[in-house]
C-alpha cells in the first residue's frame, strides 16, 4: 500500500506522456482516440476541481463573516451573495434571463473593463521604461515610438515615413529577436519536460523531498 | 512508415535532446562541473524575504493565470511552483507569511504540498494557512484582487512567476506603485518588454525553467541545462549552413526539416 | 442597437457604467470602498459562471458519455473528486494520482506543441530563401538570418562569450531590443482600443453618444 | 516639490496625471470625431480582395476566439468581414472556443442586422462553442458532427441544412479566425487540406503572423483595431472600428508626447552630468 501511496503516481506522468507522443509521432491507428481521450480527462479533472476554489472561497469570505473581521466582512458578505444567487440561477438556467442579465452587464463589463485597464499601467510603464540611458534602451525606445506611430492614422500625417520605417519593423525588423525567443523558449520547454519526467524536478512527485 | 510524414525531424530533436541531456546528466555525476550562470533575479530572493521581516509585510506570489496544469502554459505553473518552494524556504527561515493568487485551481494541492514541505524542512509547520492561498475563478478577477490587496496590505514584496499575459503589466506597476521588490519570470516573449520596465528583477523565457532547476541544484537538473547549449550550438549551425546553402539555390536543407 | 428602453435594460446599462467607474477609480484616484465592492462582486460573480461552465462542461464531457455506456469515463470523474482528498491528511495521496494525470497530459501537450512550431519552423523559416527575389528580399533575409544567429548566440550561457562571441552577443542584445520595441508599441494599439471602448460605452450610457 | 527644477518635477509626475489625460485624449475625439484619412495595409487588402472570391453558395467557416474582453479589438472587422461576405452570398458558419462566444454571437447580431434577414440553418448557423485546439480542429476537418452534433441552440445538425453540405474541411471555401487560435486552422485546415485561412488578429499578432503571411500560409491579415477600421474603408462601411481610430491616434501621440517627455531629465542629466 506505501508504494501506491508514495511511489507509483510518479509513473503516471511518463505512461501519458508516452502514449501522447507515441500516437504524436506515429501512425499507429487506435492510440489517436486514447489520447484524445487522455486530454477529455484532463479536462474533466480541472473542471471538478473547481470546487477547490468555490471551497476556498466560501472559507476565507466566510471566516471574514464570522469574525466580522473590520473593514472587510461587509465586502465577503457582497461576494458570498454574488456568487450563490448567480451560480443557483445559472444552474436552474443558464438561457434564463436573470442569469444572462448579469452575465452580460455585471461580468462581460468587469471582464471588458478590467482587461482595458492595461491602457493606462502600459503609459506608465512605458514612461519609465522607455528612457534613453544607453544604447539598448534607445533602441527599444526608438522602434517602440515608431511602431506606435505606425498604428496609428496619425503618424503618416506627421511623417509619411512611419508607416514604411515601422512596417519593416513590424516584418523583418523585429523578427530575428522574436525567433531567437521563441526558440530558447522551445529548447528550455523540452529540457524542462525532461527534467520532469526523468523525476529530476521538485515537487512531490520528484525524487527528492 | 512507422513515423508521421513531417514529424521524423522533430522525432530525431526529441529523443536527440533526450539522449544529450542524459549524457550531461551522468557527465555530471560522474564528477565533470557545469557552471549553472548566476540567476540574479534567484539570488534576489533573500534580500526581498528580508525586506518583508524588516518591514513586518508578507511577501506576494503569482504563478500565472494558466487555467490548468495539463495545458502548456501548465508547465511554466509548474516551474513558477518549484520556485515557491524556493522562496518558501527563505520566507519559513524569517518567519515572512507568504500570500498566493492563483487561477490555476487544479494545482492546489500541489501548491499546498510545496509550502507545507519547505515549511516543514525548516521546522516551521505551524507557518502554513490555507487562507494565504486564495483560488481565484478566472484572470481578470485575479487582477482586481490582486491590485486591491496590493495597496491595501502593502507587502514589501512580490513575485509574478509562471504564465503571464495581460496582467504582467497591471499587477507589476501596482506593485510599483507601492515601492514593492519585485521578482517576475514569464516564457510568454510579449510580456518580456512590461516585466522588465516594471520589476526590479526579470528571469526571462528558458531562465524560469533554469531557475527552476538551480533551485535542486543536482546532477539531474543541471546536467540537462547544460546540454540545452549543445542543442543551442546544433540550432546555430543549421542556420548558418543554409544560409550559406539558400543563395546557391540549394533547397537541400529546408527540404530535410520538413520531413 | 438602441438604448434599451424597459427597466431591466436601462438598470443593466447603469450597473455596467458604475461597475466601469467603480474600476477605473483605482487608477484615477486611490484604492477606494467604492473600487473594493466592484473587486468582491467580481470575484463572486467570476466564480459562479466559471463554476456553472465546469458543471455544464462536466456534464457534457463526462457525464452524459458515461450515461450512454462510455464506462471509462467513469475514471476522470474520480481523479476529479480525488481532488478533494486534499483536505485529510490521511486520504491526501490520491490527488497525487489526479495531478499526475494533468502533468502527464501537459507534458504530451508541451512536447508534441514546441518542436514544431518553435523549434523546427523557426529555424526552417530562417533559412529559406526568399520567394521575390528582389533586391529588399535578400537584404532581409540576410538581416533576419544573421540577427536570429546574434540573438541566440546571446543565449548562450555556459559558453563565455569571449573572442568572436562577444561582438556577436553584444549585436544579438541590440536586435532582442528592437524586437521587444516592436512587441511593446504594438501592445499599446490593443490596450488603447479597448480603453476607448470602455470610455465610448460610459458616454453612450449617458446618452451623450448614440448607443 | 520646491527646490527641484522643472525636469526633476517631470520626473517625478503623479502617475494619475497621465492617466487623466489619456480619458481626456480618449473622450475627446469621441465627441467631436476628427476623421484623418486611414491608409489600407496591404495585408488587409489581400485579406478583403480574399473576401471578395467568395462566390454565391460557398461555405465560410468564422471562428470567434475573441472573449467577451477583445470585442473592442475585433469586433470591428469582424462586422466588415460578416458584411461582406453576406454581399458575396455566402452562406455561414460560426463557432468559438471562448466559452463566452454566444455573447460575441448576439453582439455580432446586433451589430449586423442584416443576419437575421439569412435564413437560420440554411444559410448561417451558429454552431456555439468547442473545447481543445489543434485536436479540435483536425476533428472538424474529418466530421464536423462528432465536434458539434447540435448547434448552439441545441438542434441537431441533421436538421440543418447548411450543416449536411458543411460536414468536412473539403466543404468550406475558407476560414477566418478572429482574435488568436489561427495555429489549428493554418495547421490543419490549412496545411492538411488546403483551406485558404485569413483573419483578424489583436494587435500582437502583427508580429506574429508576420512570417505567415510572407510565406503565404495565410492569404490576408487585418491587424488589431487599425487592421478593422481598414477592412470599414475597403467595404465603405464605416463602423465602430473607424470611430476608434482617432482616439488611437490622440492616445498614440500622447503616449509619445510622454515618452519624450520622461526622456527630457534623462537628456538634462546627461548634459549636467558631462560638464
Amino acid at each position: 500500500m506505501s508504494f501506491v501511496k508514495s511511489t507509483a503516481f510518479k509513473y503516471i506522468p511518463i505512461l501519458v506522456f508516452a502514449i501522447i507522443i507515441v500516437d504524436y509521432f506515429s501512425a499507429i491507428t487506435g492510440l489517436g482516440p486514447i489520447s484524445e481521450y487522455l486530454r477529455q480527462f484532463a479536462v474533466v479533472i480541472s473542471n471538478i476541481a473547481l470546487g477547490l476554489g468555490v471551497i476556498s472561497l466560501l472559507r476565507i469570505h466566510g471566516k471574514n463573516v464570522q469574525r466580522r473581521v473590520e473593514g472587510r466582512w461587509l465586502y465577503s458578505i457582497v461576494t458570498i451573495v454574488t456568487f450563490v444567487t448567480v451560480f443557483i440561477l445559472g444552474l436552474i438556467n443558464v438561457n434564463g434571463e436573470q442569469y444572462q442579465w448579469a452575465f452580460r452587464n455585471v461580468y462581460t463589463t468587469l471582464e471588458q473593463t478590467m482587461y482595458a485597464s492595461t491602457g493606462f499601467f502600459i503609459v506608465s510603464s512605458a514612461y519609465r521604461a522607455f528612457r534613453a540611458r544607453n544604447i539598448d534602451a534607445a533602441l527599444l525606445l526608438v522602434s517602440g515610438c515608431i511602431v506606435v506611430l505606425t498604428n496609428a492614422p496619425i503618424g503618416e500625417v506627421i511623417w509619411t515615413g512611419f508607416p514604411v520605417i515601422g512596417d519593416w519593423l513590424l516584418g523583418p525588423g523585429q523578427l530575428p529577436g522574436y525567433r531567437a525567443l521563441m526558440l530558447i523558449a522551445g529548447l528550455g520547454t523540452i529540457v524542462y519536460a525532461y527534467r520532469v519526467i526523468t523525476g529530476n524536478e521538485r515537487g512531490f512527485f520528484g525524487r527528492g523531498d | 512508415m512507422i513515423i508521421k510524414d513531417g514529424r521524423i525531424v522533430a522525432f530525431v530533436l526529441l529523443f536527440g535532446s533526450f539522449i544529450l541531456y542524459y549524457i550531461f546528466t551522468r557527465m555530471m555525476e560522474q564528477g565533470k562541473a557545469f557552471k549553472i550562470r548566476r540567476l540574479a533575479p534567484l539570488e534576489a530572493m533573500p534580500e526581498a524575504v528580508g525586506r518583508c521581516a524588516e518591514m513586518g509585510k508578507p511577501i506576494y506570489y503569482m504563478p500565472g493565470i494558466g487555467t490548468s496544469l495539463s495545458l502548456i502554459s501548465g508547465a511554466y505553473t509548474l516551474a513558477g511552483i518549484t520556485i515557491l518552494g524556493r522562496l518558501a524556504s527563505f520566507a519559513a527561515k524569517a518567519g515572512v507569511r507568504i500570500r498566493l493568487f492563483t487561477v490555476t485551481i487544479d494545482a492546489m494541492p500541489l501548491i499546498q504540498e510545496t509550502l507545507k514541505n519547505a515549511y516543514a524542512a525548516e521546522g516551521r509547520t505551524e507557518m502554513y494557512s490555507d487562507d494565504d492561498i486564495e483560488l481565484i475563478a478566472n484572470q481578470s478577477s485575479l487582477v482586481s484582487r490582486y491590485i486591491g490587496a496590493v495597496q491595501r496590505e502593502k507587502p514589501a514584496a512580490a513575485c509574478l512567476i509562471g504564465y503571464l499575459a495581460y496582467e504582467s503589466v497591471v499587477l507589476a506597476e501596482a506593485g510599483n506603485l507601492i515601492g514593492a521588490l519585485q521578482i517576475s519570470g514569464t516564457v510568454n516573449l510579449y510580456q518580456i518588454p512590461f516585466l522588465v520596465a516594471s520589476t526590479d528583477y526579470t528571469l526571462i523565457m528558458e531562465e524560469v525553467f533554469a531557475a527552476a532547476a538551480a533551485v535542486s541544484g543536482d546532477a539531474g537538473a543541471v546536467g540537462p541545462i547544460a546540454a540545452e547549449d549543445m542543442t543551442k550550438l546544433v540550432s546555430l549551425g543549421i542556420m548558418i549552413l543554409g544560409m550559406i546553402l539558400a543563395p546557391l539555390g540549394i533547397k537541400f536543407l529546408v527540404e530535410l526539416l520538413r520531413m | 442597437m438602441a438604448y434599451p428602453t424597459d427597466i431591466y435594460g436601462i438598470l443593466g446599462l447603469w450597473v455596467g457604467a458604475v461597475l466601469t467607474v467603480a474600476l477605473y477609480s483605482y487608477m484615477l484616484y486611490k484604492e477606494n470602498p467604492l473600487y473594493r465592492l466592484a473587486e468582491h462582486i467580481y470575484i463572486g460573480i467570476a466564480f459562479a459562471i466559471t463554476a456553472v461552465v465546469a458543471v455544464q462542461n462536466t456534464n457534457r464531457i463526462a457525464i452524459t458519455p458515461l450515461l450512454k455506456g462510455q464506462i471509462f469515463f467513469i475514471i476522470p470523474i474520480i481523479l476529479g473528486l480525488g481532488m478533494y482528498t486534499v483536505f485529510v491528511e490521511k486520504y491526501r495521496w490520491i490527488s497525487r494520482y489526479s495531478i499526475a494525470t494533468l502533468i502527464g497530459v501537459m507534458l504530451g501537450v508541451v512536447t508534441s506543441g514546441t518542436l514544431i512550431p518553435n523549434i523546427i519552423n523557426q529555424i526552417n523559416s530562417t533559412i529559406t530563401a526568399p520567394t521575390a527575389t528582389t533586391m529588399m528580399g535578400w537584404v532581409n533575409f540576410v538581416y533576419v538570418g544573421i540577427g536570429t544567429i546574434c540573438s541566440l548566440v546571446y543565449f548562450l550561457f555556459t559558453i563565455e562569450h569571449k573572442g568572436v562571441l562577444a561582438p556577436t552577443a553584444r549585436v544579438g542584445r541590440l536586435i532582442i531590443m528592437v524586437g521587444l520595441g516592436v512587441m511593446f508599441g504594438n501592445t499599446v494599439l490593443m490596450r488603447m482600443s479597448m480603453l476607448s471602448g470602455r470610455i465610448e460605452y460610459i458616454l453612450q450610457v449617458l446618452k451623450i453618444l448614440p448607443m | 516639490m520646491a527646490g527641484l527644477n522643472i525636469f526633476e518635477r517631470l520626473d517625478k509626475l503623479d502617475r494619475r496625471v497621465y492617466y487623466w489625460l489619456i480619458v481626456i485624449v480618449i473622450t475627446w475625439p469621441l465627441l467631436t470625431p476628427i476623421g484623418l484619412p486611414i491608409t489600407v495595409k496591404s495585408s488587409t487588402r489581400s485579406l478583403y480582395d480574399g473576401l471578395l472570391t467568395v462566390q454565391e453558395g460557398d461555405i465560410v467557416l468564422i471562428d470567434i476566439f475573441m472573449s467577451v474582453g477583445t470585442w473592442a479589438e475585433c469586433m470591428g472587422g469582424l462586422v466588415a468581414e460578416t458584411n461582406t461576405l453576406i454581399d458575396r452570398g455566402a452562406r455561414l458558419v460560426y463557432m468559438g472556443n471562448s466559452f463566452d462566444v454566444s455573447r460575441s454571437w448576439d453582439r455580432l447580431n446586433e451589430l449586423v442586422p442584416r443576419l437575421a434577414t439569412l435564413e437560420y440553418g440554411r444559410d448561417v448557423v451558429f454552431l456555439g462553442y468547442y473545447a481543445g485546439e489543434d485536436a479540435a480542429a483536425a476533428q472538424m476537418a474529418v466530421d464536423m458532427s462528432t465536434v458539434f452534433p447540435a448547434d448552439h441552440y441545441g438542434t441537431p445538425v441533421q436538421n440543418l441544412p447548411l450543416m449536411s453540405d458543411a460536414n468536412q474541411a473539403t466543404d468550406f471555401a475558407m476560414v477566418l479566425f478572429t482574435a488568436e487560435g489561427e495555429g489549428k486552422w493554418i495547421q490543419q485546415w490549412g496545411s492538411g487540406y488546403g483551406v485558404p485561412v485569413a483573419g483578424m488578429g489583436i494587435a500582437m499578432k502583427g508580429s506574429a503572423l508576420a512570417p505567415y503571411l510572407a510565406s503565404g500560409d495565410i492569404f490576408g491579415l487585418a491587424v488589431g483595431v487599425r487592421g478593422g477600421a481598414e477592412l470599414e474603408a475597403l467595404a465603405r462601411m464605416p463602423g465602430t472600428a473607424t470611430k476608434t481610430m482617432d482616439a488611437i491616434s490622440s492616445t498614440h501621440l500622447l503616449f509619445v508626447i510622454l515618452i519624450v517627455l520622461a526622456n527630457l531629465p534623462v537628456i538634462y542629466s546627461k548634459i549636467k552630468g558631462g560638464k
